[in-house]
């Protein structure tokens, strides 16, 4: 049998630069585990792209439906923004009875969305973000930051979740303004943000996007030397187009340690695409999520499937890291328990979003290091 | 005269036959891609037609050139929030006596202003005018701030935002209709004056203004934080309330059908008929117009303004009520659009789909026909949805004869863009072979 | 065979003909004028032997050679100029500029042809530097006039020159377009105040419904009561 | 009825209509003339509301009117007809008569949804009325033409014809004249005269043709550079020098056909002005 | 000293960055204001074409990196230029060919050409994707400051930075040429008056002998040439992306009409008093207030209006110019 999976991702719109190397991360998944010949007794697993534009509800709406209703699939992997993935939640996922893997809908909301039990996602709340971003500054001794956050849901959320922690912990955030992403210019949110001012800004935004206007402009501009990035704002293309400039700088991300990130980014740049890109192994592990669940259910069933996401994502049994997935199918055919790792470190808490290691960076000589988990 | 004639039969079969396109198109739908697929593209597709009929009163019965659909369409979106959310507890308590004074100080504050423009003369008058209006905006500012920060520190991660008045959904409808109407007058009153195409990048700019304050004040409608949940309106059930029935089930399961996909169906059906009606009721009033001497008197005045003065028209009242209608229309839509969503979502609202798209649907379907704004709705969205699902297809194929490599999978990435390419097409297409549209105004 | 010759065409807006059968000559250095009632063809005549209309039928000559195919820039080329009857300036260039786009296709100097152009008009001379669309009714068509005399033209089309002028300026446009025809230069126009437009013809058309209904000298026609009655108000 | 006092239209620095005082008795046929340029037009613009006086007062049976919008003017009965035609093109001829007449109950919305038998007979009525019309400007066989598509003399008629829908006061005609054909023009002169007679119109007229004004006006009135030049009589204001001097010239000085022919005679009642002498000076003669 | 460091602040964050904003909105109203005034309509493709035109430019700028071809301190980008104006100006006849034309044939109304500008702007939206992709690309190279902040800090000891980015001075630099070039083109070449008159009156244009398809031949040329430059000196200051392009639109036709739709000089004026609006009034002022009076550090940030409103501000502008003074700054052209 062929058993289809959605792959529904922003891939026209304000965030159409993302969605790629996430898209090729999740189908490298699927392609690993349909070549194995392993799931469900030798089934092909193909992936079906659906566009969500990330903005537009009702298109995403659209688009799910079409997955769902015309293609037929056994599972979402997606949807990308947290805005789209509520949308296609409401009203498609759950009409339908159809499980969603989210990679990368980081909401706070989500946590407490009546989902029916077939939401998930291997991005942790924003919520927690926040608190880890806000003692890595007091850490350093930064008691003033100047905050801007990309204007959705997702940076207007973790800058308000950092702004109570880091207040919490004796900090002020003397501005937090929003930029909009996919203008081009932001002369005018640079000037808002040095005429605050603060001993690091805090750019809570997309590296492609807003984020990176924002970054060259302060530079530029010379208003602020020190800067904070979270997770939309660390990639390689930090560090190719700014690194010998932010020295000093730092940031914290989704991530684990171990080597399943590094496994990954290996097997995206054999695959020819760039692994280290924002909730890439999310992807991949959001697909082989569903997969292996589909495996410890024995049916593509999602009503059925569902049940079993914690199970194989918390284990206890073997930690299965990217690349394993065939010997993971194998080993629950046979019975044994997995414990799925993937290349985010995924363990699944609460109503089934990931809990949230984080990874500290810094930038040293040029280069993204990486200081310490927690 | 008598090739006028011919004319005019072949325009009567016109309508009929692209009405049966269209639902051929849907019937293809369902039979290829299942039903619920068929009926969300139809149950959205009226909507857009909806939001085309109002662009279509504007532009094509009074020739304004609205550009800023999308803010009306937003604004509409809001009286679901306002009306059918549950209420935050403690917010309009704890807020509301703020906020509202400081309403009332800042509409005080403009009053007053104009009055003093009005009544004032010399170097006075702007000097007064200023004070006034900075008075007032520090006052309006130190009433707000506060009273924002209380209602917006409730539970923020769910609400911190006023919430709504706990009404049924249907009720947002009109109040949807009415806040945009509210907001098309404000407008109409100081930009109607104005060039046909200034008045549209007026909009256009309106349309932004207003979908800034709708993403940014997060007291009002949780911002870009979103607001889910928005109850459906009456008598569209959940599915799951359905899939929970056993009646439901037993009378599914006695067609022989699947209990499940029946649940969806039916709910796509409730929100069809609930369209179906509300689109009848405006073809319905709008058509009665437009075939009236009023209709006659909006046609004369689209076509010179001037001379439509000399003869005693109201121009500027005109075109007023038939903004402010328009709108109302537009508004409609956008509240019945959020209800249809079940969530209100400000970051979604864009210019390419939401004006632009619209009207393309106005143009293909033919301006100044209301049939036609009807079916380039339902059309143009089946387009713009299907487009989405032919790309990888066409793209595979233009890619097929390059090795594969680089440049072949540069091609299949860029599959998506393809909607963009297919609705730009399809425009073109019909706007060469058919300029006034499929259904052109008689 | 005539300088122009317009014979036998037919045709129209894409709906019914306008013109049936309409023939229209001209000779060089002659003066000829169409008269006829309101909607009678006249100006779609004029159109069509300018070439701004698609003739089912007929052909045009100017000077012996076929013109028909032509469009209608490449008859300017050819010698033609033609005045229409509405939208004949450039609203939003000055009267100067207006002017010196008639005279867009000489290479020549024509900066005495513009004098002459302000010794006829002399208040166009006053408003050189105004825009064209800020003139009144008889001042625009002054212009008109005058941006078709810059093409130094050898056949001169008008679609009721007159229109709006005032009787001063009419005189002066009629002795004017007297003269133009003495240098050899061949005039057709459509005139409603067709008693001073015949007086100085030396051909006139009755059009009617498309088609010619009297062909005849000024003189002839002026003299006939019939035409009188029907379509030079009495 | 009207009476225009010290009326000045500025355009940037310049004065189209430059303090000029004038006054059209109720029942009068009141023909304005005087060369192009001279501020006609731009007085009725005044007049009718389209542009705001630069300094003086229009009254209108004593009431001030000066500055009111087109269409109140409207409807206290001043109505015009403009130089350049402004038709609504995609209306049909019928249909650019019947949207006239104001306050038509159809033109309410409510009553387009819940009054349609009252607009049902208010329709029939006004279609009878627009038909009648049409049949009097001699162009009936087009009253289902969209009236964009007449020729230019047609449209003219047209605008003549609506101000003939509704009970006017006072009706300011712009150059109905001007490229309508000569036969008609006596027939539009007549339906003037009509009006004027039996339903008691006061008129206004800008006309160049003098044949028109002389037989329909009077007094008939002359402007130039803004101001009034002469009033009086048509046959008075013939005679007057400085508007022979100023608008209506000499007649033709090249009579070529006059000079070729020998029966010059015959067509010396055609000239332009008979009795006046070819070398009555003025200027632009080579 | 005081003073001086608050000057430095609004210019560093003001002034300069406004300027070059201006410059670039101004060369995008320009193409708009052109198209406008000559072939009548409001071409929404323009932003469109600014993206191709510079995805063109960079391509090539690659190219020429890949050759090891450099253009000393200044961009690439500005020696690839002349190969992206080409192509684009050479796709813009071709779009007329294809597009345009048989619309101008059947003198459609203005309206129905936007429409058909929409169809075109969602084709070239597509086709620059297709070229190349949809990701943020930086193809500036050569010297990056004429002053950075640390020389400027230790050249004058202020605290206030104040840099200034080659890209800006190129830009404005740029922009002045383009514009005094056009202007020379339009007022005083024949090309250039007759294109005037065929905006004015088509019909006209035709009987005094001017050649249509040269006048929308060349129109379209140098509506492309102005798109691509731009496009490249909006790409070389912030970054190239797709999307971008689509949002200036908005501004870019704020621009035309603040100033006067169809004028030239209006174009460039209403893009400065778009650029100095959007940066001026969403401005903090509290460090200049910190620095110009003395003893107090204001609570607020001394912000008329948030960031957020900034687009707001842009349009509120708009309003108010249109309502005051309708035609624009400069008398714009009522088609
Ligand atoms: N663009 C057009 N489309 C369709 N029909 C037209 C168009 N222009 C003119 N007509 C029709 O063609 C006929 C002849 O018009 P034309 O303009 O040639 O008349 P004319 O003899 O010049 O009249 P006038 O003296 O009033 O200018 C009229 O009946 C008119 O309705
Ligand atoms: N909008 C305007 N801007 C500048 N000048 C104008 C404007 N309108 C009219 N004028 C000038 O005002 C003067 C009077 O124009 P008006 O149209 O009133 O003349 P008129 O008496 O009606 O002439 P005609 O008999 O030629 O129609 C003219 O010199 C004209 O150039
Ligand atoms: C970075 C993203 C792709 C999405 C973001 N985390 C969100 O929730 O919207
Ligand atoms: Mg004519
Ligand atoms: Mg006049």
């Amino acid at each position: 049998d062929d058993v289809k999976m959605g792959v529904l991702l922003g891939f026209t719109g304000p965030l159409e630069s993302l969605a790629p190397p996430m898209a090729q991360g999740a189908e490298m998944a699927i392609k690993e585990v349909s070549d194995s010949g392993k799931l469900l007794g030798g089934d092909t697993v193909t992936a079906v792209r659906g566009d969500s534009t990330c903005v537009d509800a009702a298109a995403a709406t659209a688009a799910g439906e079409t997955l769902v209703t015309t293609d037929k699939v056994a599972g979402i992997m997606g949807a990308m923004c947290s805005g789209a993935t509520t949308a296609v939640l409401q009203n498609v996922a759950m009409p339908n009875g159809v499980v969603m893997i989210s990679p990368s809908a980081t909401s706070p909301a989500l946590s407490d969305l009546e989902d029916d039990g077939l939401f998930f996602r291997t991005a942790p709340s924003d919520a927690r973000q926040g608190e880890v971003m806000a003692d890595e500054l007091i850490e350093k001794g930064i008691k003033n930051a100047a905050v801007t956050y990309t204007n959705n849901d997702y940076g207007k959320g973790l800058a308000d979740s950092f702004e109570k922690a880091y207040k919490a912990k004796g900090g002020n955030v003397t501005i937090s303004a929003a930029h909009e992403d996919g203008k081009g210019d932001y002369s005018a949110e640079v000037a808002s943000l040095a005429s605050a001012g603060g001993d690091a800004l805090v750019i809570v935004g997309y590296i492609d996007q807003g984020g990176s206007g924002i970054l060259r402009g302060a530079l530029d501009t010379g208003a602020f030397e020190t800067f904070v990035f979270p997770d939309g704002m660390v990639s390689q293309t930090l560090e190719d187009n700014f690194g010998s400039e932010i020295n000093g700088s730092f940031g914290q991300l989704p991530d684990s340690a171990g080597d399943g990130m590094k496994t990954y980014l290996g097997m995206a740049e054999k695959a020819g695409f760039d692994g280290s890109s924002a909730y890439s192994g999310g992807a991949y592990d959001a697909a082989a999520l569903m997969l292996l669940a589909m495996q410890a259910a024995d049916s593509t069933d999602p009503k059925v499937y569902k049940d079993k996401v914690m199970e194989v994502a918390n284990g206890p049994g073997e930690k299965i890291y990217p690349g394993e997935l065939g010997k993971a199918l194998d080993l629950i055919k046979e019975g044994k328990p997995v414990d799925y790792e993937g290349a985010t470190a995924v363990n699944l808490i609460g109503n089934g979003e990931a809990a949230g290691t984080f990874r500290e960076i810094e930038i040293k000589d040029d280069k993204i290091e990486t200081v310490k988990y927690r | 005269m008598s090739s006028n004639r011919q004319a005019g039969e072949t325009s009567r079969l016109r309508a009929p036959l692209f009405f049966a396109i269209m639902a051929a198109l849907i019937l293809l739908e369902g039979f290829t891609s299942g039903w619920n697929s068929a009926l969300g593209i139809l149950n959205m597709g009226l909507l857009s037609a909806i939001m085309a009929l109002g662009v279509n009163m504007q532009w094509g019965y009074a020739g304004l050139f609205n550009a800023g659909a999308m803010g009306f369409l937003a604004l509409g979106g809001l009286a679901p929030v306002l009306i059918s959310m549950p209420p935050t507890p403690g917010a309009f308590s704890g807020g509301g006596p703020g906020i509202m004074a400081a309403f009332f100080v800042a509409i005080v504050a403009v009053l007053a202003a104009v009055w003093i423009w009005r009544n004032l003369r010399g170097k006075t008058r702007g000097l007064a005018v200023t004070a006034v209006l900075i008075v007032g905006f520090f006052t309006y500012r130190w009433l707000f701030d506060p009273a924002v920060e209380v209602i917006e520190a409730i539970n923020p991660s769910a609400q911190g935002n006023l919430g709504g008045l706990g009404l049924p959904t249907l009720i947002s409808w009109p109040v949807g209709a009415v806040l945009a109407a509210g907001a098309a007058w404000l407008v109409g009153k100081t930009a109607l004056g104005l060039r046909s195409d200034y008045l549209a990048i007026a909009t256009l700019g309106i349309a932004e203004i207003i979908v800034a304050i709708l993403k940014n004040e997060q007291w009002l409608d949780r911002g870009v934080l979103n607001v889910n949940g928005i109850p459906r309106p009456w008598p569209v059930p959940y599915e799951i309330d359905l899939q929970n029935s056993p009646d439901f089930v037993a009378q599914m399961q006695s067609w022989g059908f699947d209990p499940q996909l029946g649940s969806t169906i039916v709910v796509k059906l409730a929100f069809l008929v609930l369209f179906v009606i509300v689109i009848l009721a405006l073809i319905w009033l709008t058509e009665m117009s437009l075939k009236s001497p009023w209709g006659r008197m909006m046609r004369a005045i689209r076509d010179n303004e001037i001379s439509a003065a000399a003869m005693g028209k109201n121009v500027t009242r005109r075109h007023l009520q038939i903004f402010v209608l328009g709108s109302a229309v537009i508004g409609l839509a956008g509240a019945m659009m959020i209800s249809l969503d079940g969530q209100m979502t400000p970051t979604s609202y864009n210019p390419l789909r939401y004006t632009f798209l619209i009207l393309v649907m106005v143009i293909v379907g033919g301006s100044g026909n209301n049939w036609g704004s009807i079916l380039g709705g339902v059309l143009i969205w089946y387009v713009w949805v299907k487009a989405g699902d032919w790309g990888p297809d066409i793209m595979g194929a233009l890619a097929a004869p390059f090795p594969d490599g680089g440049f072949k999978d540069h091609l299949i990435q860029s599959a998506p863009h393809m909607r963009m390419l297919v609705m730009g097409i399809i425009l073109l297409m019909v706007l060469r072979f058919s300029p006034r549209g499929l259904l052109p105004e008689k | 065979m005539s300088y122009l010759d317009a014979s036998h065409m037919t045709g129209g807006y894409g709906k019914a003909d306008i013109l049936h059968d309409c023939t229209l000559t001209v000779e060089k250095g002659e003066i000829a004028v169409i008269v006829g009632p309101n909607g009678a063809g006249k100006s779609t005549a004029m159109k069509a032997v300018f070439g701004m209309l698609g003739l089912r039928e007929g052909k045009v000559t100017l000077d012996g050679q076929d013109i028909t195919g032509l469009s209608p820039q490449d008859r300017v080329k050819k010698g033609m100029g033609f005045v229409p009857q509405v939208n004949n300036v450039f609203p939003t260039m000055t009267v100067e500029e207006n002017l010196e786009m008639g005279a867009f296709i000489r290479d020549d100097d024509f900066r005495g042809t513009m004098d002459q152009v302000f010794d006829l008009f002399p208040i166009l001379k006053e408003k050189r530097r105004q825009n064209a669309g800020e003139l009144s009714g008889g001042q625009r068509q002054q212009v008109a006039v005058g941006r078709a005399l810059m093409t130094q033209p050898k056949l001169l089309m008008l679609d009721e020159p007159t229109a709006g002028v005032s009787p001063i300026v009419m005189d002066e446009l009629f002795d004017r377009i007297i003269e133009v025809a003495r240098t050899g230069i061949s005039i057709l126009m459509v005139e409603q105040n067709a008693r001073q437009a015949l007086e100085i013809a030396d051909k006139g058309y009755v059009l009617v419904q498309g088609a010619n209904k009297y062909t005849d000298t000024g003189e002839a026609l002026l003299a006939d009561p019939e035409v009188r009655r029907t379509f030079l108000g009495g | 009825m009207i009476r225009v006092e010290n009326l000045v239209k500025s355009f940037g620095g310049f004065r189209a209509v430059d303090g000029a005082s004038l006054e059209i008795a109720t029942g009068s046929i009141t023909g304005l003339i005087g060369p192009n340029g001279a501020g006609k037009s731009t007085l009725f613009n005044v007049i009718a509301g389209v542009h705001e006086p630069t300094a003086g007062r229009v009254t209108m049976d004593g009431e001030d009117i000066t500055g009111l919008a087109p269409h109140e003017l409207f409807h206290k009965g001043l109505l015009r007809t403009f130089q350049i035609a402004h038709e609504f093109p995609s209306l049909t001829v019928r249909e650019n008569l019947m949207m006239v007449p104001t306050g038509q109950a159809g033109e309410t919305l409510w009553n387009t949804w819940f009054g349609r038998k009252h607009i049902r007979e208010e329709e029939a009525a006004l279609l009878k009325k627009a038909d009648e019309v049409l049949d009097f400007l001699t162009i009936s066989h087009l009253k289902d033409e969209k009236a964009g598509n007449l020729s230019g003399g047609q449209k003219k008629l047209l605008e003549l014809g609506r101000t003939m829908m509704v009970e006017a006061k006072i009706v300011f005609l712009d150059e109905v004249g001007a490229g309508v054909n000569r036969t008609l023009l006596n027939t539009i002169g007549d339906a003037i005269v009509r009006l004027n007679k039996e339903r008691g119109y006061t008129f206004c007229v800008i006309e160049h043709d003098m044949d028109f004004i002389g037989r329909l006006c009077d007094p008939v009135i002359v402007m130039a550079e803004g101001k009034v030049l002469a009033q009086g009589s048509a046959d008075h204001i013939m005679e007057n020098e400085a508007v022979i001097e100023a608008y209506l010239g000499t007649g033709l000085k090249n009579k070529v056909k006059a000079e070729e022919t020998a029966e010059t005679a015959a067509h010396e009642d055609h000239g332009a002005q008979p009795g006046l002498g070819d070398e009555a000076g003025h200027g632009g003669d080579q | 000293m005081e003073l001086i460091n608050a000057l430095v602040a609004v210019t560093n964050y003001v002034i300069i960055p406004a300027t070059a904003y201006g410059a670039q909105l101004a060369l995008g109203a320009l193409g708009v204001t052109l198209i406008y005034s000559i072939l009548r309509f409001s071409n929404f493709a323009h932003g469109d074409t600014m993206a191709f035109g510079t995805g063109v430019v960079i391509l090539i700028t690659w190219g020429f990196q890949a050759m090891g071809i450099s253009f000393g301190p200044l961009p690439t980008a500005l020696l690839a230029l002349p190969f992206g104006i080409v192509i684009t100006s050479a796709l813009m006849l071709g779009t007329d060919k294809v597009v345009y034309q048989y619309y101008r044939k059947v003198r459609a109304a203005p309206v129905v050409m936007v429409m058909v500008s929409v169809g075109v702007m969602f084709v070239m939206n597509a086709l620059t994707r297709f070229l190349i992709g949809v990701d943020q690309i930086n193809f500036d190279d050569g010297t990056r400051f004429v002053i950075n902040a640390r020389q400027w800090r230790d050249m004058t000891g202020l605290s206030e930075p104040l840099t200034l980015r080659s890209t800006q001075v190129i830009t404005v630099v740029t922009a002045i040429i383009t514009v005094a070039a056009l202007f020379w083109f339009l007022g005083k070449t024949r090309t250039g008056k007759s294109m005037r008159a065929f905006s004015d009156n088509e019909d006209l244009a035709l009987l005094s002998g001017i050649d249509p398809n040269k006048v929308v031949a060349v129109t379209w040329i140098i509506t492309g040439a102005l798109a691509t430059i731009a496009g490249t000196l909006y790409g070389l200051d912030k970054s190239f992306k797709a999307f971008t392009y689509f949002q200036l639109l908005l501004p870019i036709f704020a621009s035309a009409i603040v100033g006067g739709i169809g004028n030239p000089v209006g174009a460039i004026a209403g893009g400065f008093v778009i650029s100095f609006s959007e940066v001026g009034l969403t401005y903090a002022w509290k460090k200049v207030a910190t620095y110009l009076i003395p003893n107090w550090e204001p609570d607020g940030l001394v912000q008329l209006l948030s960031t957020d409103y900034k687009y707001a501000v842009s349009f509120t502008i708009l309003i108010l110019v249109l309502i005051f003074k309708p035609t624009g700054l400069f008398k714009g052209k009522i088609v």
